[in-house]
């Protein structure tokens, strides 16, 4: 293991203040299903000074999460934690739950990696965001808290704050929630901010809109973040210190340029040759002739109108759009959060209210089918969801969840379900025992795969990925990316790939489509829209996307913040 | 909502009127005659055809049943609910001396049954294992044990033995405040017991079912009370099943108080309801029905608009 | 307790409450309306006659009666009667009230015992003569019954409230479904010697509810205690139970249907019935065993050698079977009714009785209204009945055993020499004569057996010792108790 | 393609071994303890007959021997009938009754609401206002008027107390489902192309299970106080068939002589519904992969 360093104090030693949070020895071990307790995570030694930040990087599944839910005692019932957790003084594995109340989101916060589920469906965001700014301060009047709330929502770059405001959850974007949760999480200023994969559903100019305003935290109140991340770009850009993480133990930590310089251990060495660089990724050519052929998909002027209620307008989140998609052809879907990508995607499934427009899928509409044409349509099609944690059936077993299709389509016997539960997810990396898991019981990543086998089990003539990788680490993703481009290749479905994460799709999309304010900006080939954008948002959305290098990231970091 | 709920009203006024012509046509189909009936007392002697066919016609029961039907759709429609066969006195009277002493039981039960059944389900859904045990056993009993037994029980102890509280009997609100109040203490709490058990039950099933979830967890992370986590993402989360149980016990209630009714002798519409229908006194049964129906119906539409706000999934589409 | 307008001592209010064991119906002129109706008709109206204590009649708004014959009565009234509404009473109010109970289309409690009168004759204010068609030696006993007030023209409009009468009580507000309040009339002939300022009566229709009411002082009498509860209250020294032999228990039969048509069947039914089970599965005990015609044992028309002519014997009763060809019994329904315990309970003990001599019963369980029609109409094979002669005297019997169709009765039944001697003992004015022309009833009676008698039934009243001077008249006049309120007072 | 992750892993285990462990987590000693007590219950019910010598329905003895007299178990009723067999042919009547009723309430409320809430609109209107209607009835008046119609008895019963209990079925599933049909797992399963009975069984169904559960064992009880108020007065099982119900409904009015007549079968009916309702709770938490 190597020694402990102090990059952010290297250069001002007089200061030398200790830690502001210090865990020591932290194990958390879950309830197994004989009643023992199961060692989840081992040992994991961690400090974070004021003003610092920490990336925690690491394999999917390795215990990130677990790690930093376990600092502020947020861990589900079926867990213990041992080891200390040291906060100015007090042990927080030691502390009476009023003492951890009075630090939780004051000053220690937290920003949950899935922000679908981490938010109450029955309270608009601007009643929880207001909610946690009250907890700790008594005295706001409602008009104060409201203003509060609005700021927070301006920071964080929410567009129409005072609509969003008096949304429900699931009346926003992916991206939308996130930064509901991130204002959230900063409403109180706090001293240390534990953010669990913030940027998953952004876009990378919102995404840098984000790490501008964390810096800027970071240096008013001198905050220290920790940051759990898969992006190795958000990593050279934020972080002053690295700790990788792997199979429940710290493997390595170093300083920033160091580990991307040298990294000490192979699997950190594993984890950066992974890393997709945007612009390095040789453009994929047309797919294959033999797969080549007619229009998988077809959309026509596809507008989706979310419906109004009461006073308030209807809210049309895509208008106009044209696409097609043709056998054995991924076409990578980008644009800003809130663009309306999942909104197609979701429109392509019939399950969007269409409003005006035609999808074809295959030469049939789906906007008009009903009954069985529709549900045959359905066969030749999957989604992979871009929230894994509520797209998957609570009550199911995640084998269940990824043979649902098959079952569905009777595509094979009964009796084969469960070994073909087995295959799917030893596929994207799950072993094949966890087939009786519960969702619940999986760390984000593996929630995520589980939704690509599923998308993958019928092995269908189009798959509509959201975000299939947004909580994916490098090597896993990577591992998942040689997938999807093998069994493409093999069995020539096309793909209809929505992502913010534009080296992933630079490597997997021959064509891509840019899309803003849910209409298309610019399509094209990948190399030529990515490589030389015709069109200024276009440019822009390159330009932001960060580059796994941490000189080049803080050059570039500086660049835009002038 | 509003159009929401003027449209429910409207089904609700045609819902008033199928219950309104099924209790219509199943009286008539049930067997036993009113003429009979008010003819036949205890020792009676001879009743003869013609006192039959006499009384039957100073009922109106010898028109043809569409005719009557009509005629009392009619009534009803101009507010005239008829009079009763038995005292010839405007079912509308009826309803006006016997509605607000049974809505008095129905209205103090519920509050106390909901409040203390959130109470003690949400108890039992936090606590630990002794809460859950204590509070599953207490339920049990509380739904088990008859509202005649308990109410006799409840006689025995605070009537008949400390003698705190009236056995029974009632008076009006209005003539003596103190003596209604005093007098609605052990029926309410009869009826109560059960009520809350009910919802005791399933507010623990609905506030386990959501501890669970994720965004309890976040509503912690920011720093909020337990007791504050507890009732904006637990409780109220956990409420929408509640509120429909509770609105169908209510609407259970307002039409079977007679068991309590006899034992506290309350002059409820639940026994006046059970005499009416032994006695075929049709128009005070329709009468009740009706009211009970438009009681229920209103009740109903409130539950699905509370329903919406509890969740606004439901209605923010 | 805490019963309102508790009673004052001396001479201050005295308020007797009541706790009756049911709402009264709308009270109609001249009918039966059940026992809790006849009650406060008792209190509010009164006839030519009534009854005293030990249910003999005595003058009421007539002050005396003069009859040669039984055939022609000439009444006299007492001076200076009004009603409690004020309006004077007169001999054309007495006329047109005997008027209309004789009409058969009013159904009157009375009716079929003053079917023979003729005329009534009203030759001057305070004179009334009433005729006859034959002597009607029970006359005066249906006279003195409550239902046989005098009423105001007022009351026989078409849908007039007869709570206007010349009794001792007058009806001061009603509260429906809670109680009435009475008070004193002091336009009543008698009220000088009332004691009681008011009758408060409250409804409790649940046995338990009212023995509770009592015990717990709410009320200070209740009538219609409950059989099971007779224990409880007797054991309260404080309290009184004052019981009367009240109505009978017996079986009926649709004489239509086979194999009820055969008198030797019906008798077997009658042999098969352990009575003494009955009494103390039905009635805990409270009450006796009738055997033979329901003629009380106090009656001097009362035939020990009868009394148990229908005696528990299992093996006649499969005897007389086996002659009327059912050496093996055969399969019946018996009607009763679930709204009445004591109803449904004596069918289930009498259920089992038949079973023993191969007579396989099935229940018939309606409600009440149900099980009327049906015993109006005759859709019964058997039928649990409870019924109580409206006089003490035997000539109550032939609402047992004459007239039109009624679910109190056995469908279809009918004897010329039963009727014949009905009739008689009507017209037969000689005690000896009478005593044995019933006598002779009674014997037909237990050959034909139109029912089969199984007891009687203790009707109680309680009261607490405060209450002093009421009393539960005798046999079936237990209804007409309310006559004794005028001497009733309240310590 | 399998660098699996062995982090918190366990041996492998056969897959109901999960929900067996779960199960004994939502079996706690009380609840135990009422389980055991509702299979002795139906046991009782069941094989009852064979261990008791007497009739239910033939006196026997004198009215009211006290226990253990005459080798009456539990003594004697008014009639003088053994009530430990009353007691044992009542249970089994009334688990017949309540168990019956309860299913067909449970099983036609909850396909109703589950379309009404599915499908909205016409459906909604049909399925829904239909509760409406029979919940509108004043439930003594409904079960008088079929009593009236239908004659008294178990089979009457069964339907009566299955249509009143129905709605209350229905409207719990209605709500659940609207809540429910906006799940994003839901909507996967749609794009899935699941056909919507499927839909309706495998995914909806079990998420809106919970308070259903609930609701069967407050049912059962339901249905127990229900005949035996219908009981009291005098609508419920056709004596002199015993039921437990008929027994409380008799048993109150010897409550001031007779103590016993009463306990005996409140105890019984106590102990059933406790038994019951503990096995409600435990399939709940059972089935709830979370507990
Ligand atoms: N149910 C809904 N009701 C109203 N508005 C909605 C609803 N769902 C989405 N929207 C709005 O539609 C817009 C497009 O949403 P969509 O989810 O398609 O965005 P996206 O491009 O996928 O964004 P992200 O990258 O953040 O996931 C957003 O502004 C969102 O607020
Ligand atoms: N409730 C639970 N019960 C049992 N095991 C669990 C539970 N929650 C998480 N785990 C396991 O703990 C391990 C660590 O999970 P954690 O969520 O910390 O992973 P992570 O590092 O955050 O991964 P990712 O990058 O995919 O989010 C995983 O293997 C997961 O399967
Ligand atoms: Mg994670
Ligand atoms: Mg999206």
């Amino acid at each position: 293991m190597t020694t402990r360093t102090d990059p952010a104090r290297a250069g001002s030693p007089t200061m030398a203040p200790g830690p502001v949070l210090e865990l020591h020895d932290l194990s958390v071990d879950f309830r197994g299903t004989d009643g023992g307790w199961v060692e989840t995570t081992h040992g994991v030694d961690l400090a974070l000074y004021p003003g610092e930040t920490v990336a925690l990087v690491g394999e999917s599944g390795s215990g990130k999460s677990v790690t930093a839910m376990s600092v502020l005692d947020l861990l589900p019932a079926s867990a213990r934690r041992r080891g200390s957790v040291l906060f100015d003084g007090t042990d927080l594995v030691a502390a009476s739950e009023s003492a951890l109340r009075r630090i939780r989101g004051r000053r220690i916060a937290m920003v949950f990696q899935e922000p679908m589920t981490a938010l109450n469906p029955v309270w608009t965001i601007g009643n929880q965001i207001g909610r946690a700014i009250r907890a700790h301060d008594r005295t706001l009047s409602r008009r104060q808290v409201r203003e509060r709330v609005l700021e927070l929502l301006r920071r964080v770059h929410m567009p129409d704050p005072e609509r969003r405001a008096d949304s429900y959850p699931h009346q926003l974007s992916g991206g939308q929630r996130q930064r509901a949760m991130i204002a959230m999480a900063i409403s109180c200023d706090p001293e240390v901010l534990i953010a669990d994969e913030p940027t998953t559903a952004l876009d990378v100019t919102v995404q840098a809109e984000i790490l501008d305003l964390l810096a800027e935290l970071r240096e008013r109140l001198s905050m220290a973040l920790l940051v759990i991340t898969h992006d190795m770009g958000v990593v050279a850009e934020v972080a002053d210190r690295v700790v990788v993480m792997r199979d429940g133990a710290v493997v390595e930590e170093a300083p920033c340029a160091q580990l991307f310089d040298a990294p000490a251990q192979p699997y950190t060495a594993e984890l950066l040759a992974a890393v997709p660089h945007l612009g390095r990724g040789a453009a994929r050519s047309v797919p294959a002739g033999d797969h080549g052929g007619g229009e998988v998909l077809r959309i026509d002027g596809l507008t989706v109108e979310y419906p109004g209620r009461g006073r308030r307008a209807a809210f049309r989140a895509v208008e106009q759009v044209d696409l097609t998609v043709s056998a054995g052809e991924v076409v990578g879907l980008v644009g800003e959060s809130g663009s309306g990508k999942s909104t197609i995607g979701r429109a392509i499934v019939g399950l969007a209210p269409v409003t005006a427009g035609r999808v074809e899928l295959a030469g049939a509409d789906v906007a008009l089918a009903r009954g069985a044409a529709l549900r045959a349509a359905r066969r030749d099609v999957a989604m992979v969801f871009q929230d894994p944690a509520s797209s998957l059936d609570p009550r199911r077993t995640i084998g269940e969840s990824v043979t649902g299709p098959l079952a569905i389509h009777r595509a094979i016997p009964r009796a084969g379900l469960h070994a073909r539960a087995g295959e799917l997810l030893d596929q994207v990396g799950i072993p094949a025992r966890w087939a009786d898991r519960y969702p619940h019981e999986l760390s984000g990543g593996q929630r995520q795969r589980v939704g690509i086998a599923r998308a993958l089990a019928l092995s269908p003539k189009l798959v509509v990925a959201d975000e299939p990788t947004s909580a994916l680490d490098v090597s896993v993703q990577t591992r998942l990316l040689d997938l999807l481009r093998e069994l493409q290749d093999q069995r020539g479905f096309a793909c209809l790939f929505i992502s913010h994460d534009l080296s992933v799709v630079e490597l997997l999309a021959h064509r891509v489509v840019v899309l803003r304010d849910g209409g298309v900006v610019e399509q094209g080939r990948t190399a030529d829209v990515l490589g030389s954008p015709a069109e200024e948002y276009t440019r822009r959305l390159v330009a932001a996307a960060p580059v796994p290098d941490p000189r080049a990231q803080r050059e570039r970091a500086e660049a835009r913040r002038r | 909502m509003l159009r929401y709920a003027l449209r429910r009203c409207a089904v609700g006024v045609g819902l008033a009127w199928v219950v309104l012509t099924l209790i219509f046509l199943s009286l008539h189909a049930v067997p036993g005659d009113p003429a009979e009936v008010i003819l036949s007392g205890e020792g009676a002697g001879a009743v003869t055809q013609e006192a039959v066919a006499q009384v039957r016609a100073e009922l109106g029961l010898d028109r043809p049943l569409g005719v009557q039907y009509l005629q009392y759709l009619g009534g009803v429609l101009t507010g005239d609910l008829g009079t009763s066969f038995t005292d010839r006195a405007p079912v509308t009277e009826h309803l006006a001396d016997r509605l607000p002493a049974t809505a008095s039981i129905v209205l103090v039960a519920a509050v106390i049954g909901i409040s203390a059944g959130i109470v003690i389900g949400s108890w039992a859904g936090r606590g630990g294992r002794v809460a859950d045990a204590v509070v599953g056993i207490g339920t049990g009993l509380g739904v088990s044990v008859p509202v005649y037994v308990l109410g006799s029980l409840l006689v025995l102890v605070f009537a008949l033995t400390l003698r705190a509280l009236p056995a029974g009997g009632y008076r009006a609100f209005a003539d003596d405040p103190a003596g209604h109040l005093e007098r609605l203490i052990l029926p309410s709490l009869a009826v109560a017991v059960a009520f809350a058990c009910v919802v005791a039950r399933m507010t623990r099933s609905a506030v386990v079912e959501t501890a669970r979830q994720d965004w309890v967890r976040t509503g912690r992370a920011v720093g909020m009370t337990r007791a504050g986590v507890f009732r904006v993402h637990v409780l109220r989360n956990a409420l929408a099943p509640v509120v429909t149980v509770s609105g169908l016990e209510i609407g259970t209630l307002l039409g079977s108080t007679v068991l309590v009714e006899r034992i506290f002798n309350w002059p409820g519409t639940g026994s006046l309801l059970v005499d009416a229908v032994a006695q075929r006194d049709y128009p005070v049964v329709q009468g009740i029905v009706l009211a009970v129906a438009v009681a229920f119906i209103a009740l109903n539409i409130v539950v699905d608009l509370v329903y919406g706000v509890l969740d606004p999934r439901v209605v923010h589409r | 307790g805490s019963g309102s307008g508790g009673t004052g001592s001396g001479s201050g209010a005295q308020t007797l409450n009541f706790g009756l064991s049911g709402e009264p119906a709308t009270l109609r002129p001249g009918a039966d309306q059940g026992a809790a109706s006849l009650f406060v008709v008792s209190l509010l109206h009164r006839g030519l006659v009534a009854y005293d204590t030990d249910g003999e009649v005595v003058p009421a708004l007539a002050s005396e009666w003069d009859s040669a014959d039984d055939q022609t009565f000439t009444f006299t009234l007492r001076p200076g009667l009004t009603f409690q509404d004020g309006t004077p009473l007169t001999s054309a109010d007495v006329a047109r009230t005997l008027e209309f109970l004789a009409d058969p289309a009013n159904s009157a409690r009375i009716g079929s015992a003053v079917q023979s009168l003729d005329a009534v004759e009203t030759p001057d204010e305070t004179t009334v003569v009433v005729r006859h068609s034959e002597p009607n030696a029970a006359f005066l006993d249906y006279l003195a019954d409550p239902s046989a007030g005098v009423l105001p023209e007022s009351a026989f409009a078409a849908d007039a409230v007869n709570t206007v009468g010349a009794g001792p009580f007058r009806m001061a507000g009603d509260s429906s479904g809670v109680g009435m309040s009475l008070e004193r009339f002091d336009g009543y002939y008698d009220a000088d010697a009332v004691q009681l300022d008011g009758v408060e009566i409250s409804y409790y229709p649940d046995g338990n509810a009212r023995t509770n009411a009592l015990l717990s002082g709410e009320v200070d009498i209740i009538d219609y205690v409950p059989w099971e509860s007779f224990d409880q209250v007797e054991s309260d020294p404080d309290l009184t139970l004052d019981a009367q032999s009240g109505l009978v228990m017996y079986l009926a039969f649709n004489v239509d249907e086979a194999p009820f048509g055969d008198a030797r069947v019906r008798r077997a039914v009658a042999h098969a019935i352990n009575r003494d089970n009955a009494v103390a599965s039905v009635f805990s005990g409270n009450a006796r065993p009738v055997a033979g015609p329901p003629v009380a044992a106090e009656s001097p028309f009362h035939e020990a050698s009868l009394a148990d002519a229908w005696a528990y014997d299992p093996d006649r009763a499969r005897e007389l079977l086996a002659e009327a060809g059912f050496p093996d019994g055969f399969a019946a329904t018996l009607l009763t009714t679930s709204q009445y315990a004591f109803h449904q309970d004596l069918a289930v003990s009498v259920q089992a009785d038949l079973a023993a001599v191969g007579v396989d019963v099935t229940l018939d369980n309606p409600d009440y209204a149900t099980r009327i029609q049906q015993g109006n109409a005759g859709a019964y094979q058997m039928a649990v009945n409870g019924n109580g002669g409206i006089v003490n005297d035997p000539a109550f019997l032939s609402d047992f055993l004459v007239g039109p169709a009624n679910y109190k009765r056995s469908f279809g039944f009918t004897d010329p020499e039963i009727e014949a001697s009905l009739a008689e003992g009507l017209r037969t004015t000689d005690e000896t004569a009478r005593q044995e022309v019933y006598r002779r009833l009674q014997q037909q009676i237990v050959d034909a057996t139109p029912f089969a008698m199984v007891s009687d039934r203790a009707q109680a009243f309680a009261y607490s010792s405060r209450v002093q001077g009421f009393a539960n008249l005798p046999g079936f006049l237990t209804f007409h108790s309310g006559y004794t309120a005028t001497a009733t007072t309240v310590a | 393609m399998s660098s699996a992750v062995p982090v918190g892993d366990q041996t492998p285990a056969p897959p109901r071994s999960r929900s067996t462990a779960r199960l004994r987590r939502a079996l706690n000693p009380w609840r135990l303890t009422a389980l055991v007590i509702a299979a002795l219950v139906t046991v009782a019910a069941v094989l009852g007959p064979l261990l008791i010598p007497f009739d239910p329905l033939t006196p026997a003895g004198e009215p009211f021997a006290p226990s253990g007299t005459g080798g009456h178990l539990l003594g004697t009723d008014s009639f003088g009938r053994d009530v430990a067999a009353r007691l044992v042919y009542g249970l089994r009547t009334e688990l017949l009754i309540a168990l019956c009723a309860t299913a067909l309430a449970a099983v036609t409320g909850t396909v109703l609401g589950l379309l009404g809430g599915w499908f909205g609109r016409w459906v909604e209107l049909v399925t829904m206002r239909v509760t409406d209607v029979v919940l509108a009835f004043p439930t003594i008046v409904f079960a008088l008027l079929a009593v009236a119609i239908f004659g008294a008895g178990t089979t009457t019963l069964i339907v009566v107390l299955g249509v009143l209990f129905a709605p209350t079925y229905a409207r719990l599933a209605y709500g659940q489902v609207l809540s429910v049909r906006r799940a994003e797992y839901v909507d996967a399963e749609i794009a899935f192309g699941s056909p919507t009975l499927r839909l309706l069984r495998r995914t909806v169904l079990p998420n809106i299970l919970a308070p259903i559960l609930v609701q069967l064992s407050l049912t059962i009880a339901a249905a127990v106080l229900l005949e035996s108020g219908l009981s009291f007065l005098g609508l419920g099982v056709l004596p002199p068939e015993p039921s437990l119900g008929l027994m409380i409904a008799d048993g109150q009015r010897y409550l001031g002589s007779e103590p016993g007549q009463l306990l005996v079968p409140a105890a019984a009916v106590v102990l059933t519904i406790l038994a019951f309702g503990a096995l409600g709770d435990t399939l709940r938490d059972w089935l709830d992969p979370r507990r």
